[in-house]
């Protein structure tokens, strides 16, 4: 079992033609994901090493039964990608796409809640489930199949816990990257959820940095909710007030969103939060003993 | 992007929402022509991204040219809590009846707009928000069904104003949700909104937070300038199209990604060094981009040592250390250079750092292991 | 048993202080509905006779607990009184303004469908439960408790119907307006799936009328949801192409939209069809017997 | 309410859907006046709310003032399909490459809009759906969500359109969303949708249907007349502010509630009478509406006699009683009269009728004995 993405995925790239796309595309690939179609308007009836290319997501779900959608194409059309994508049908749409408006992923995400869709970003990375599929563009050549699922709002920061909780010798379930934006269309709580309810996975890692109350509201979530163990790590110690930390969701208001105040949150709820990233995998060993 | 008042006005002014005549002024003299065209009194504002402007003296009535130039000239160069006024903005006085607080934000937490009003204006929100959390109201909108009539009545009705102004109070809320979504908006705060003796509203300060990520579509917006908040690092870098945020320590960091590079100024700070910057190379970093960041990470004269972090999925760490090899052939390099590779090509990267020998270059295994020299290494 | 209104009911009146508000208001108050505030911005803290109004909905609701809200407000501000009760968690709105803009009824419906309150009309004379309570413009006087439900898109000819019915005897459980307008909240199939669910109900009767093509899709759902014997009525036999018959939505449009249309699509399901309102009593009569 | 193409174009014009220019003329020096201001070759085009024009010779192109003159005295005045033809649109004549159809519409089924295109323009749509019903590409739109870049695409590529057409026909389609909405339309069809020589996409025609109901936010909408379009009975129910169709029938009728007297009608029809007309008194009819409908009524001299169908709720038949014999006393009444009183005071109606004794009133007790009575009286 995994999260999100497995054996069932069938991907649509909105964006294979793109040079990020074709790239990333393949590599989902190559690694086993059954990628069934492209959607690039006006270049309908091509192909990408094979994978069809359609001039509109409907016709790409129409003619592949396409569930799942990873959206690559540039943020100002990137909201619109999402909504067709939505609009034909899809299941799972995982946004890559870094700088999409605020405005529009508030409407895009309002709209969203109200359907069946699932939104995993935007900005994000992507999911992987080792042995199974991996949507995104999570390097998984360093992941394997195992216990332990890993969401993170970051990308090389997953890449980073990730590859120190490998070396402990655990696999993992997914790793899952929700995005740096200030609207993603999936939060910790989702994920977590997910997580919580999928039998392979049996200690959850959660990667929060600063801006916003959601590692906060998370905390209280997995208090009431979550039976397994979670071990959280938190970027942005260091970050000052008022400054994009990169992602544009990194920010602390005034005295509000910082790393300090998060990982008090998750530590009155029970969760233990690692100092550093090896310092997460040391507590994963502790948590549920080494597989290595 | 946080814009100044007068900035933010003019958006104000585009949407329909009342703002008393205005106009900027740079210069001593240009403040004062422009009062004698705006006609007195006049108030000489120093337009500066801080709140407590009127305190520190940096807004004053003139009758006069004289006064404004009294004014213009003591506020011109002012420091207010950090910042340098540079600019001024000189508006015709208005006549006050009641000072509101109004504002729309982002609520993050709702993943909705807010809106946000108070008949307590005019002075700082947080002290109000701890004096009477009751007299701030507030209610989030729907983005898709927008601001309705129904909202502004209840934060009027809500904070208690009196009954005449409910309508145009009203009015303006919606006005101001009209900029704020049409300009692509984080944050509209006026403060005060005005009542005048004629019972009109007006928008007396206007503090304006708009998305970085939205400005391709408001070219007008994307040109403005705050001359006091340029830093001379920050402003190469944002040339370059670097992600560089400057802090105030002496180790220099740049890694690939935002979260890995939060993680390793705090890495570093847990070993007790001060980051001198935060830079992301981002996905993918190539020579180029490495030898930009090296130069920016470097005309910070503060930095006497720099850590390189890199986790390479998308990124390779073979083009990284190529680029570092390429940056120590291009710049004068004086303070030494801690490097953690690891991930795809990561044998690659650190073979080649090997056979270059850069001078004063340290390879680490661990991204704690390299925290823990560079810190040593600056001092 | 009864639907929508009953003695649960709380009634708030948007627009209570106008003239109409004011009469049909306290028309329901003195048939027994329990009517426990008015909402007139600007006369907040006034009352018309004991009632008390208030400013906001959200004050009404806040201190009253009303859950039903009747909305009498003029077109141009109804859409906005409509939405404003939903945000404050009325369960029920029964907006009986004719008139309202069909672009604010779109976004009014499309917003509604998303949330828990369920919308009667516009352009509707409300619902009466006899014996229970009245909410709207019915006069109650000519209708007795009993097992016919009684739903319509018109008023003056639920009451001839209606009254018909009665003199053959029946009362009714609820009687129904779901208005004119080519956008209302609830449709015939919304109600005659209460009075499916209702056990007090035992015949339905439904008088639609000329455009759109609501009766036809109900004859649909009848066929395949409803164990209640149902009869109809349509009024427009002999209205010309593109002529609005008085309401806003009664328009056949080219050859759609037609009551012999609707007729037959009802009568090819099993529906019976009266000719005439005194038909339609004769039928009633015919399916459950006199209980005169 | 049904606008002229002249008037949908100026809708148009002011939403930035791209028209070929033209004026209106009502005389033919107007109209050569008018192309001489245009330059020619222009097309002088009949302005009747029909279908068909050019076939029935309504539409022809000019190519100088003598042709215009020619064409406008031709069609000025003619008949088209039942319409006579008062106003002609004199248009600059447009290079046609391709002509497609493109429309947004309220679908009332699914309560939301329906944008729809196809590339089989110019010719009568409904033949389109019988020949080629695939031809015809459909999408609901979302009303809170508007009008999307994607659902253009999609109409475009799944009529199959030339590659190179597909953007600045998503373009147009979006456009005429705009006017949709903003407008308050119901209905916005354009046929043709012209492709012209130089890939440019312009609306030839235009159909659009405004809500009555919206027309207090469009003054300028409001103030359109459609000079063919105005029975003298009609005009003069609207004047009074009574909801008034007329009909072809004998037996003028009115009644209280539009559901009512809808089936009064029917019931009429039903014993063998030919309403005509539909009017509906309204709820509460009060004696001064009752007077002026009786007016309206006997003003088509077709009438020849009259059902009053009231079922008394909010209505009160005393009320309606009074007005008949108010009205008896003021108009001229040559034709007989049944009238049906039930509901609320439907006893003293009656008695107020009865004392009244007017000429020529019957009054019936049932619905369908009042029907039976007018039908045998109006011959």
């Amino acid at each position: 079992m995994s999260i999100l993405v497995d054996n069932d995925t069938k991907l649509v790239v909105a964006g294979l033609t793109g040079r990020e796309g074709t790239f990333h595309g393949l590599n989902n690939k190559n690694y086993g994901t059954d990628l069934v179609a492209g959607v690039t308007p006006g270049k309908g009836g091509q192909d990408v090493e094979g994978t069809p290319i359609f001039d509109t997501m409907h016709a790409a779900v129409g003619e592949t039964g396409a569930n799942t959608a990873m959206v690559f194409v540039p943020p100002p059309f990137a909201a619109d990608s999402i909504l067709e994508a939505a609009d034909a049908g899809i299941d799972l749409i995982v946004a890559i796409t870094e700088g999409i408006p605020v405005h529009d992923m508030l409407s895009v995400y309002t709209h969203l809640k109200r359907g069946s869709t699932r939104l995993v970003g935007p900005n994000c990375p992507g999911i992987l489930s080792p042995g199974k599929a991996n949507v995104g563009i999570i390097p998984a050549h360093f992941f394997k199949e195992g216990n332990v699922g890993l969401v993170s709002r970051s990308g090389t920061l997953t890449y980073q816990i990730g590859n120190e909780i490998a070396q402990s010798g655990f696999g993992n379930s997914s790793i899952g990257g929700i995005g740096g934006d200030p609207v993603g269309g999936t939060s910790f709580i989702d994920a977590i959820s997910l997580f919580e309810a999928d039998p392979e996975t049996e200690l959850i890692v959660m990667c929060g940095e600063i801006g916003g109350d959601e590692e906060e509201r998370t905390a209280d979530y997995i208090a009431e909710n979550v039976s397994k163990p979670v071990i959280a790590y938190i970027a942005g110690f260091t970050a000052p007030p008022g400054k994009t930390m990169g992602h544009a969701g990194a920010i602390v208001s005034g005295s509000k969103g910082t790393a300090a105040a998060k990982a008090e949150a998750l530590e009155a709820k029970g969760v233990r939060v690692g100092r550093n990233p090896t310092e997460v995998a040391e507590i994963a060993v502790e948590a549920i003993g080494s597989k290595a | 992007m946080d814009l100044l008042e007068y900035q933010g006005k003019q958006l104000f002014a585009r949407n329909g929402v009342p703002v008393p005549e205005g106009c900027q002024a740079a210069t001593v003299e240009a403040a004062a022509d422009a009062a004698d065209e705006l006609g007195y009194p006049v108030v000489v504002k120093a337009q500066v991204q801080v709140g407590g402007r009127g305190k520190a003296g940096g807004i004053k009535l003139a009758n006069d040219r004289g006064e404004v130039e009294e004014h213009a000239g003591a506020i011109l160069g002012m420091d207010i809590k950090g910042f340098t006024v540079h600019e001024l903005y000189i508006e015709k006085a208005s006549d006050i009846a009641e000072e509101y607080y109004a504002a729309i934000v982002f609520d993050r937490g709702a993943k909705k707009p807010m809106a946000m009003f108070s008949k307590m204006g005019g002075m700082d929100v947080e002290a109000v928000a701890e004096e009477d959390p009751e007299a701030m109201r507030t209610v989030h909108i729907d983005p898709l069904i927008g601001f309705q009539a129904h909202h502004g009545r209840r934060l009027a009705y809500e904070a208690g104003i009196a009954t005449d102004v409910v309508r145009p109070v009203g009015a303006m809320l919606a006005k101001l949700y009209d900029t704020f979504v049409a300009e692509d908006c984080m944050l509209v705060e006026v403060n005060p909104l005005l009542i005048t003796g004629a019972r009109e509203v007006v928008a007396l300060d206007a503090k304006v937070t708009v998305d970085g990520s939205a400005l391709y579509r408001h070219p007008d917006t994307a040109e403005f300038r705050n001359l006091g908040d340029e830093d001379p690092q920050e402003q190469m870098a944002k040339e370059r199209g670097l992600t560089y945020v400057k802090l105030d320590g002496n180790v220099g960091i740049l890694g690939n990604g935002a979260g890995l590079v939060m993680s390793t100024l705090d890495v570093v700070a847990q070993a007790g060094g001060r980051p001198a910057n935060f830079l992301d190379a981002g996905g993918g970093s190539k020579a180029d981009a490495i030898v930009s960041a090296v130069e920016v990470i470097l005309s910070d004269p503060k930095v006497s040592a720099v850590l390189f972090n890199i986790f390479g999925g998308i990124t390779r760490c073979d083009e990284v250390a190529n680029g570092l090899v390429e940056a120590f052939g291009k710049v004068d390099v004086e303070v030494p250079f801690v490097v953690r590779l690891d991930g795809t090509n990561d044998e690659e990267g650190r073979r080649i750092l090997a056979d270059a020998a850069l001078e004063g270059v340290t390879v680490e295994k661990t991204m704690l292991g390299a925290a823990a020299k560079v810190v040593e290494l600056a001092g």
